[in-house]
């Protein structure tokens, strides 16, 4: 047993903090986060140099991890970008890279593994129209077209879509069930909008098909297997910036409960507050349990890793949004405003809860695994 | 008991349609968006269209009873809070607490001089109650104003302050005797354009910017502008804000938990309507409890206010129970609406023109301004509760 | 606009207070508890005397109310009743003379009200077999035998039943629907069983029907109507019970905090505990409200009096439970111990949770009413 | 990153059968119900069944870890507890927390004294720790023990003592030293027959009896029977709770949730079964996704005990998850009973003959008992967070 990580992950997680505090901290982000560009290419691929897209990619595609453990080493990063509320698209390259890993033919890891791990491609995953993972949701069908395939609709919500050069999409296939495209961004007939978003940290877009085609040797097989492939890892990355985002919010907050005076004391010295922030930290080291042990388990393949997964997607998000809100409450009115920093963590947490299955969503997975695992006799 | 308001006669109906029509014809197109919550415009020009149209109203003969020596005809008074409310347009500019005040603790002149102004828009107020270290606990207020021959010079600093940049005057609690507690404070009108008042707007979570700071730098405010006596400040401010709250009570627009159904119809959850969710049903129907019982409560502080019983657990008690169901009632509506809840005002995904995400992010002011839930809490224990009071530390 | 009790009905309450004190006390009640007889009919026909049981029966059939608002009137002794966990059918016999007096024939009203009204009878309600307030729960089946009626089945949870002397029985009629027979006990066929039960102040009973006939006039008529009836004045008169059971309870956890030193100082000097029980303060009032109103709104007849019972029933016992449960944990182990009163509190708190309908159907109920009330359009 | 349990080899299905089948026919057959929580036996006969049923097993030659100097094969001891806790009686007698302390801190001739008596059922302990101000924050611990010659005398009293009624010895913690906090504290050996020790049983509102409170009037202790150094006994303690929490780990039975899910199918809401109902779901649900966190803060802790690493915050933040899921879930189990949950141990309508009635009424213990949550979110917050302790108020 040790529930911890290792020297080679500790490493990993200082020399990630020191290239984010030295390039791409909280504060670069907000000051690019009203201007149209808010991804920074050049960071992304100083970042993936330190390992932020290879870890999922085998060795012979220019990939590797620092241990036996490539998704406990995400977690790391993932703690660490989610520390700065980076906005970089993390989560949907790292998905994609392990689908390509996982499902992928030898031609298109070839074409795609070494350049995601290089930090060149980025990509964004096009799931539904409303964002759900439920199969009906889907909104991009894709009909046969000669050899290849030809895509009609839309998908919304689609983190990182507009700096994205390869997008992985969910479409409905013209039998039952749904196809995994890889589809080059710009294509003909492709289109983006980028939203007015709530997390002004990061950039969502409706993305249009509207005809566009790719050869037949775009599809990724596997069919609905991807993408529940693609939720866990996205479930499992997502709530590990959570729990780095809701760290670094935390911290914070309990520093200035120490320094903020009102009616003479500081106060974190009101035992209401000491109180709320004792709930927070219980919270949090829910979160951190939840989304390490995800990681393991759908990592090492553990018997119980789809129940590990829907536990972290039913707990960290909803509980970062708790500890959000609680921040802003315990800082006052200086957290109420928009100069200061915790209203863009209380925009990130809500925005983080409704993407890939809200908790809603996950806690009605997690309840349909412990009745497959329940004596029809019923329990007792 | 009973909770009766009178039905309004038949006879009135005229005087409604007229006044709708009025209304209509008056009603400015403002490039401003007003929101749920205490909002201000932004721009100079939206606040002379809306004093245009205040002024045009009360011309026309049309005027409140806040702002009037003598009541109206309740009927009509009712028919036009109503009306003014329906059109969707600010009808009162500024914060109007100075009026109670005035009615029962002014002099015949400051009556005169300030409440027809206010009614007809020409003057614009705002409120200098609450500061940065004591929130609502208006008792242990710290802004001081010292007497000197016919002036008092104020020194200190209001936080919250909703419109002061758009005021032209303030109603200002400061301390002026040498007592501690609430038996120093008075209460005056001061001109927001007298040298050394600094307002500084704050932009807020929400991206607007609906309060504002306010520093007094030796400002002077003559001594005819006190409201009542020296020390009878905390009075003067009871009274005015009970008046505040006997106006409460239903003030016109959508249910908030009839919005849910709504969207609760329209969005989706597991492939199906939400509203046919369980879990979405029995949390509707808990708010729903929660938002008729504040109803209930509102109607119990009328009461007590009419007998004089309030106690000092009576209003934080209110809007905690306020401001705490508003929040979870607007988390919700953007849970409701899926990764839908990310698009906001302005985006053509956005649900409602953007409402919901304007009212989550306002919706910490209500739980902080004025006076933090935590020090509504505390003067629930210790004033309604007779629990022992936090100490005080030694700064 | 005047939501308070006129002073009559504050004179009832002085009364009601000092007979209470005087003849059942909690301390009383407590004494009782342990041994078979905790109903005390002695008691019970002074109670009458004070009109605990008149004021929803006629002038003409011995009964009176001290207000215009007989149902206002009777929250007043619900509270005081409440307050010393009285285990006497003030419930039961109310809704029963309310049910006669609205539905019942002449013969009827005067057979039963004067008696009702004198505490010479008591009553109890055969609902369900479940004791929930669905018709496809009620368990015992009327059918036709002569010109009167025979039952068979069982209901259960029914307070009061062992020590009543007229039970008001909801039965499946022979068509669809149900019917509503009263039937004196004892009867030939009719037998129950006093339950072991959590709330140790209050009995309640399993009723067996074994072929019991009654006459044809024994019939209420009205069908389900007469139950929804019975269901709000029952859902009200329980929260006024529960209303002041909570103003006991918190009085004293109050008292206890101001008193009881813990690391030199009292309890109540801690912030977090101030406000915990600042919160218990909101939630009493917000209990006091919905009761209050209730009873206001159905007994004057106001267009939105199921609302208002169903807010009631939505909201007053889960806060009332929640109430107890923090009344324990503030009186830490003093509060663990059987000696202390507190834990009697929680038991009855429980168990009023799940009569008459639990908070999740009152809040199904009230969501039916909002989406009736709802345009289709949707709200906004 | 590992949580790895290696499985047991099929070469110890013998074993097992064997053990299987001796605990079979040794297993006596009490009055006494054991129910959920720390529970203690009523009646003097129960316990002697018992006794005699732990001797006869430790005589067949079955010895736990936690009573044996040299550890056993870890297979063996594994299925050996697998077995013992499936047999649904008592295995271990009184609190054998001393156990780990006498191990690491207590000379051989404790050792041998003490730990095969405790093994063998021979000697009931219980702990004294708690006291009625103090909780478990067991740095400001009450009880003293004066030095007097060869003896120590302890005057004090303790609380929360569970089978102190039919215990032999005690694991004593006082203040033997004249410095204020953890340093001044010493760990002891009490004979429970000792002139002055007075146990009184608590009847608690489950109706049952599993705590006393014990009083120690001049009580004399010989200076030997202290375990490790003076002032050593905050170490001693640590070290002994480190190795019980170390124990940890899905202790057997049926998964709680598992039993929601049951419950929910056998009983109706709104006329259907339960867990079709998505608030049921989500509820279950929720407690799923907390209740296996709580596995993983387990092990997580037990990860930090290895290498040393526990904090303050870690066990009062355990014992808070736990304390509170527990409490949420088996109101949850009695809600979905319906009306049938008013039933409770006894009566032919209960559920599974009341356990979750008993669960709800013992509930309360876990959050109460070994120091209050209030007590455990103050050490969260002072020595986990490092915020200002709270005064002491002048006693």
């Amino acid at each position: 047993m040790d529930f911890g990580f290792g020297e080679d992950q500790e490493l990993l997680r200082s020399t990630t903090r020191r290239f984010l505090t030295e390039h791409q901290s909280l504060a670069d982000v907000r000051r690019s986060m009203e201007e149209p560009d808010l991804f920074d290419p050049v960071v992304w691929r100083q970042g993936a140099d330190l390992g932020w897209t290879a870890m999922l990619v085998p060795a012979e595609h220019e990939g590797g991890s620092v241990t036996g453990q490539p998704l406990v080493d995400l977690v790391v990063l993932a703690e660490e970008l989610g520390r700065e509320l980076n906005p970089g698209p993390f989560v949907p390259c790292n998905v994609s890279a392990d689908a390509i890993a996982r499902f992928g033919t030898e031609v298109q890891a070839k074409e795609h593994l070494p350049r995601l791990a290089r930090g060149e491609t980025t990509s964004a995953w096009c799931l539904s129209g409303d964002g759900s993972p439920e199969p009906s949701a889907v909104e991009v069908r894709a009909s046969r077209s000669g050899d290849g395939w030809r895509l009609e609709g839309v998908a919304r919500y689609v983190h990182a879509a507009a700096d994205a050069t390869l997008l992985l999409v969910t479409a409905t296939g013209p039998e039952s069930g749904v196809v995994n495209l890889l589809v080059p961004r710009p294509s003909a007939g492709l289109t983006d909008r980028v939203l007015t978003g709530l997390d002004l940290t990061r950039r969502f877009a409706e993305v249009h098909f509207d005809g566009v085609t790719v050869p037949g040797a775009a599809e990724l097989a596997g069919g609905w297997a991807v993408v529940e492939r693609c939720l866990s890892v996205a479930t499992v990355l997502q709530a590990a910036e959570s729990v780095g985002a809701a760290d670094h919010l935390f911290t914070a907050t309990v520093e200035y409960a120490k320094k903020r005076v009102q009616f003479g004391r500081t106060i974190g010295s009101f035992q209401a507050i000491k109180h709320r922030l004792a709930n927070l930290l219980i919270e949090l080291e829910g979160m951190r349990a939840a989304a390490h042990y995800a990681a393991l388990a759908l990592g090492d393949g553990l018997p119980d890793a789809d129940e590990a997964v829907a536990t972290a997607g039913a707990y960290v998000d909803d509980a970062f949004a708790h500890l959000a809100g609680e921040a802003i409450q315990l800082h006052g009115g200086i957290g109420f405003t928009w100069e200061h920093d915790v209203h863009l963590f209380v925009r990130r947490a809500k925005v983080n809860q409704v993407l890939y299955g809200d908790g809603a969503w996950h806690r009605e997975r997690l309840i349909r695994l412990v009745e497959a695992a329940t004596a029809p006799s019923g329990g007792a | 008991m009973d909770v009766i308001v009178p039905a309004i006669p038949g006879t009135y109906d005229g005087f409604r349609a007229t006044l709708r029509a009025f209304i209509a014809e008056h009603k400015p197109t403002l490039a401003w968006k007003q929101r749920t919550g205490l909002r201000v415009p932004d721009r100079a020009a939206d606040v002379e269209l809306l004093r245009t149209y205040v002024r045009a109203i009360h011309d026309a003969g049309y005027v409140l009873d806040r702002f009037s020596a003598e009541p109206g005809d309740p009927h009509e008074q009712r028919i036009l809070e109503q009306e003014l409310v329906a059109a969707g347009v600010p009808h009162v500019l500024g914060n109007p607490l100075v009026a109670g005040a005035l009615k029962h603790f002014g002099t015949d002149e400051q009556r005169s001089t300030y409440l027809p102004p206010m009614a007809r828009g020409d003057h614009i107020w705002t409120q200098l109650f609450s500061e940065p270290d004591a929130g609502s606990d208006l008792t242990s207020l710290q802004t001081r104003a010292g007497r000197d021959g016919d002036d008092f010079v104020v020194v200190g600093q209001k936080v919250w302050s909703t419109w002061a940049q758009w005021s032209d005057y303030g109603y200002l609690l400061a301390r002026t005797e040498p007592v501690e507690g609430p038996a120093g404070i008075s209460a005056f009108i001061l001109d927001m354009r007298s040298p050394g008042v600094d307002v500084r707007p704050l932009r807020e979570m929400t991206g607007t910017t609906d309060f504002n700071e306010v520093f007094f730098d030796e400002v002077r405010v003559p001594a005819v502008n006190m409201i009542g006596a020296p020390g009878e400040g905390w009075r003067v401010a009871g009274a005015s804000l009970a008046e505040e709250r006997s106006n409460v009570g239903g003030a016109g627009g959508v249910d908030p938990v009839q919005r849910l159904v709504g969207l609760a119809r329209r969005h989706n959850r597991g492939g199906r309507p939400a509203v046919e969710d369980g879990a979405v049903r029995q949390q509707i129907g808990g708010f729903a409890a929660r938002s008729r019982i504040q109803r209930h409560l509102g109607q119990r502080m009328a009461t007590k206010a009419m007998k004089g019983q309030i106690t000092a657990a009576d209003a934080p008690l209110a809007k905690i129970w306020f401001s705490e169901l508003n929040l979870e009632m607007v988390e919700a509506a953007l849970a409701l609406q899926g990764a839908r809840s990310m698009a906001v005002e302005g985006d053509e995904l956005t649900v409602e023109d953007g409402r919901w995400q304007d009212a989550f992010l306002y919706a910490r002011a209500w739980t902080i301004a004025g006076g933090s839930n935590e020090i509504m809490r505390n003067l629930i224990a210790e004033r309604g509760l007779g629990l022992p009071r936090e100490p005080r530390g030694q700064s």
